[in-house]
C-alpha cells in the first residue's frame, strides 16, 4: 500500500476531536478559574491596600500558589485532561507548567535538575512575551516619533 | 461589583475557548498556544484594546496569560514615554514581576516538598 | 454535562442579584454645603451609578462606580469628571476616582464618621494610593 | 529476510511484573506480580524501573528453576536514554549482556537474538525481554507527570510493566520458536507522537505480510496474530491496510492486539496501552500460558515500536517504525 493511499486511510479512520465539548468544558473551567481569580482579587482590594488597578499582582501570585498545591497533589493533571486549555490559558496553567518541571526534575538535584528545567515548557510564554512586548512598544514608540500616534 | 464576577467568567472563558480552538483545531501544542495568547495580548495592549478589557472585566482579562503580555508590553510604552526608546527595554518588567517571580517560588518550594505522582488509582 | 447543568443557573441569579433596587445613588460626607449642586452635575452623566463624596474645607474626593457596561472607558469617563469638577470648583482641590477600592474606603469613612484631621490625611492617602501604578 | 529456527528453541519461562495501575489491566491475573509503589519504593523513577527489570529476570529464572549462574546471556531494552535502568540491571545480575533498541519492539527482537544465540549453541539459557515505566518514559518523551495538558483520544498510555523470558534448548512441553522475521525501518510520513498507532501501523502490515509469505501461510493459519502497541485506533488502521490489500475482514479474526486490550474499554486510557513493558507482558504472560494450556498453536507475535526520540519530534522529522515478529507454536 503506498503512503499517500494509508494516509488517506488514516484521516477516515482517525477520530476528530470533539470540537464543541472541548470548548464548552475549557470555556466553563476557564470562566470558573477566572471568578476565583475576581474572588481573589476582590479579597486584596478590600483586606489590603490594592486598587483594581494594581490587585492583578498579588491575585496572579495566589493563583501560581493554588496551581502549586493542585499540581503537587496530582489534581491538575486531572482538571487538565478534562478542561485542556480552560485549565492551561489561565496564569495557573504557567504555574502549573512551572511547579510541574520543578518537581518533576527534582530527582536531578536542585541546581542542575530544578534550576536547569525550571523553565522547560513555561520559558517559551516568558520568550515570547518579552519579544512581543519589545516590538509592540518599539513599533508604538516609532509611530509616536513620527506623530502618527499620541502616547 | 456582581456583574464583574459575570463579565470575568464570559471573557476568561471565551479567552481560554480560543486556546482550546488552538490546539484543537489549530492542532498547536500547549506551548505554541500559550506563546501566541501572549502576543496577542501583547498587540492588543500595543493597540489600546487591552486596558478597556481588563476595567470591563477585571481578573477575566488579568488572569488568563494574554495579560502577561499586555503588562509588558504595558510597563515597556509607559516607560518608552517617560525615558524615551531605552524605556522599552527598561520597563519590561515595571508593571509585572509577580506571575514570573511567584512561579519560581513555588515551584522550588513544590520541588521541595512534592514528588511526581502519576497515576495509580 | 452533568457540570453545564449546575452551573447556568448560578451564573443567572449572580447577574441578576446585581442589578438591585435603586439606593440612595450620591452620598456626600464631610462639609456638605454643596450636596445639591453636586448631585446635579453626577444627575446629567447617565454612565455613574453610584458615588460617595468626600469633602473637608477646600479639598473634595469624588469615588465614583461606573455602570458595569459602560466601564470599557473607565478611563475616558474618570477623565471626562475630572475635568467638569475642576471647571466648577476651580478653587477646590477635586480629584475623581472610578476604583472600586476608593469607592469602598469613601463609604468606610462616611460610615465610621471619621472628623476632621484625621478626614484630611484619609483623603490624600487614598489619592495616592489611586495615583499608584504597581 | 525470514528465519526459521531448525534447533526450535524454546520459551521455557516467563518473568512479569508491572505497575499498580496495571491490576487494572484484563491481562493482571497472568502476570507474576503487581507492584503498589509505581517506583518499587525506590527514590526516582529510573531506579524503580531497574528494580522492575531485575524482578521479572527472577521470576522467569526461578519458574524455571535455574540460577543466575546458569544464564549465558542477557537481552533486553527500553526506551529511556541509553537504556540506562536496563545497563543497571545487567549489573546486578552479573550476567554477559547485550542491550538492544527498537522502541516498543525490543521484547521480539531480543527474544530473536537470544533464539540465534540458542540456535547456534552458544547459549544454553538466555534471558530475552524488555520493559518501560511510565513516569519514566512520560518525562522523556512527552510532559512532566504533573504538567496538566490535555491527552487526544489517539494517545495510548504508557504501560509500567517489564516481561523477561527464558529461553533455552527445545523442549517438548514448551512453546518454541519456529521462525522469525526483522521488520525493516518503515516511515508512511506519520509526524504526531500523540497518535503512534498510526505510525505502526504500516510497519506491522509489513511485517507480517512478509512473514506470511515467505513461510507460504495465510492468516487462517495462525489461531492468533498479536500486534504489540497498536492502540485500538492502530489496530484499526491495520485491518483496514489488510482489507485493502484484499482479504476479507471476517479473515481477520486471529488479528488481535495487546495495546488495544491492554486496559479493556476504560476511557481514562484513550487509544489504550503502550510501550515496551505492554508487549512484552502480554506476550511473556497471558500468550506463554495460554498456549501451555492448549488454547492457542501457533501464534504470531509482531511486537511494534516507533523509533522516534524528543529532539527529532522537534527537528519536524515523521515518526518512522519497525515491527518484529516470531512466530511460536505448541505441540
Amino acid at each position: 500500500m503506498e503512503k499517500e493511499q494509508y494516509q488517506q486511510l488514516e484521516q477516515n479512520a482517525t477520530p476528530k476531536p470533539p470540537y464543541f465539548k472541548n470548548v464548552a468544558k475549557a470555556f466553563l473551567v476557564g470562566g470558573l478559574i477566572c471568578t476565583i481569580g475576581q474572588a481573589v482579587s476582590l479579597f486584596y482590594i478590600i483586606f489590603f491596600d490594592f486598587t483594581e488597578a494594581t490587585a492583578g499582582n498579588p491575585t496572579v501570585a495566589t493563583m501560581v500558589f493554588f496551581a502549586m498545591i493542585l499540581t503537587g497533589f496530582g489534581l491538575y493533571k486531572k482538571i487538565g485532561q478534562f478542561a485542556g486549555a480552560g485549565s492551561a490559558v489561565p496564569v495557573t496553567g504557567f504555574g502549573n507548567a512551572v511547579v510541574s518541571a520543578a518537581i518533576e526534575h527534582r530527582s536531578e538535584g536542585l541546581v542542575l535538575g530544578v534550576g536547569g528545567n525550571l523553565f522547560k515548557l513555561a520559558g517559551s510564554v516568558v520568550l515570547f512575551g518579552v519579544v512581543s512586548a519589545f516590538f509592540v512598544a518599539l513599533i508604538k514608540f516609532i509611530l509616536v516619533t513620527i506623530g502618527v500616534v499620541s502616547w | 461589583m456582581a456583574m464583574t464576577f459575570v463579565f470575568a467568567f464570559f471573557v476568561g472563558g471565551i479567552i481560554c475557548a480560543i486556546g482550546q480552538l488552538l490546539m484543537d483545531y489549530g492542532k498547536l501544542t500547549p506551548g505554541h498556544t500559550l506563546s501566541t495568547l501572549v502576543v496577542a495580548g501583547a498587540i492588543l495592549d500595543g493597540m489600546g484594546l487591552y486596558e478597556p478589557l481588563i476595567n470591563f472585566a477585571g481578573a477575566g482579562a488579568t488572569v488568563p496569560i494574554t495579560s502577561f503580555g499586555n503588562s509588558l508590553t504595558h510597563g515597556a510604552i509607559a516607560e518608552a514615554e517617560r525615558h524615551g526608546l531605552v524605556g522599552v527595554l527598561t520597563g519590561m518588567f515595571e508593571v509585572t514581576s509577580s506571575g514570573i517571580s511567584a512561579a519560581v517560588v513555588f515551584g522550588f518550594i513544590g520541588a521541595l516538598i512534592f514528588k511526581p505522582k502519576g497515576n495509580v488509582d | 454535562m452533568k457540570l453545564l447543568g449546575m452551573m447556568l443557573p448560578l451564573l443567572v441569579s449572580l447577574s441578576l442579584l446585581s442589578g438591585c433596587g435603586e439606593k440612595e445613588k450620591v452620598i456626600v460626607y464631610g462639609s456638605p454645603e454643596n450636596e445639591k449642586e453636586v448631585e446635579a452635575i453626577l444627575k446629567e452623566e447617565d454612565y455613574v451609578d453610584k458615588t460617595t463624596v468626600i469633602q473637608y474645607d477646600n479639598s473634595m474626593l469624588v469615588a465614583v462606580q461606573i455602570k458595569p457596561w459602560d466601564k470599557w472607558k473607565k478611563a475616558k469617563l474618570e477623565k471626562k469628571l475630572q475635568k467638569k469638577f475642576d471647571e466648577k470648583y476651580p478653587s477646590k482641590d477635586v480629584f475623581v476616582s472610578a476604583d472600586y477600592k476608593i469607592f469602598y474606603e469613601a463609604n468606610k469613612i462616611k460610615r465610621e464618621q471619621v472628623e476632621d484631621n484625621k478626614l484630611k490625611d484619609k483623603i490624600t492617602k487614598l489619592k495616592k494610593l489611586a495615583k499608584e501604578e504597581t | 529476510m525470514v528465519i526459521v529456527f531448525q534447533s526450535k528453541p524454546s520459551l521455557i519461562a516467563g518473568g512479569v511484573v508491572a505497575g499498580p495501575l496495571e491490576k487494572r489491566s484484563i491481562f493482571s491475573q497472568y502476570f507474576d506480580a503487581n507492584y503498589d509503589d509505581e517506583r518499587w519504593q525506590m527514590k526516582t523513577n529510573e531506579q524503580g524501573h531497574r528494580k522492575m527489570v531485575e524482578e521479572a529476570c527472577e521470576f522467569a529464572m526461578k519458574k524455571a528453576g535455574v540460577k543466575k549462574t546458569d544464564i549465558d546471556y542477557f537481552m533486553g531494552g527500553d526506551l529511556i536514554n541509553q537504556m540506562t535502568p536496563t545497563n543497571f540491571a545487567a549489573r546486578d545480575l552479573d550476567i554477559p549482556f547485550i542491550g538492544l533498541f527498537s522502541a516498543c519492539a525490543t521484547s521480539i527482537s531480543s527474544i530473536i537474538v537470544a533464539s540465534l544465540l540458542t540456535e547456534v549453541g552458544a547459549s544454553n539459557f538466555a534471558l530475552a525481554g524488555a520493559s518501560s515505566q511510565h513516569n519514566a518514559v512520560e518525562r522523556q518523551f512527552r510532559y512532566p507527570i504533573n504538567y496538566g495538558s490535555q491527552k487526544p483520544q489517539t494517545a495510548q498510555w504508557t504501560v509500567t510493566a517489564a516481561g523477561y523470558a527464558l529461553i533455552g534448548k527445545h523442549q517438548e512441553e514448551y512453546p518454541s520458536i519456529e521462525a522469525a522475521t526483522v521488520g525493516k525501518s518503515v516511515d508512511y510520513g506519520m509526524d504526531d507522537p500523540f497518535h503512534m498507532g498510526a505510525a505502526m501501523a504500516p510497519a506491522a502490515f509489513q511485517t507480517i505480510q512478509s512473514h506470511l509469505e515467505q513461510r507460504n501461510q495465510k492468516i487462517y493459519h495462525y489461531d492468533l496474530i498479536l500486534t504489540g502497541d497498536l492502540g485500538q485506533l492502530g489496530l484499526k488502521l491495520l485491518k483496514g491496510m489488510f482489507v485493502e490489500s484484499g482479504i476479507k475482514s471476517e479473515e481477520l479474526t486471529p488479528l488481535r492486539d495487546a495495546g488495544a486490550e491492554f486496559y479493556g474499554q476504560d476511557e481514562t486510557f484513550q487509544s489504550g496501552a503502550s510501550g515496551a513493558g505492554c508487549s512484552a507482558a502480554v506476550f511473556l504472560s497471558y500468550v506463554i500460558q495460554q498456549m501451555r494450556a492448549g488454547t492457542f498453536k501457533r501464534v504470531l507475535l509482531v511486537a511494534t515500536g516507533a523509533l522516534l526520540s524528543p529532539l527529532t519530534f522537534q527537528q519536524g522529522e515523521t515518526i518512522p517504525c519497525t515491527a518484529h515478529a516470531i512466530e511460536i507454536t505448541m505441540k
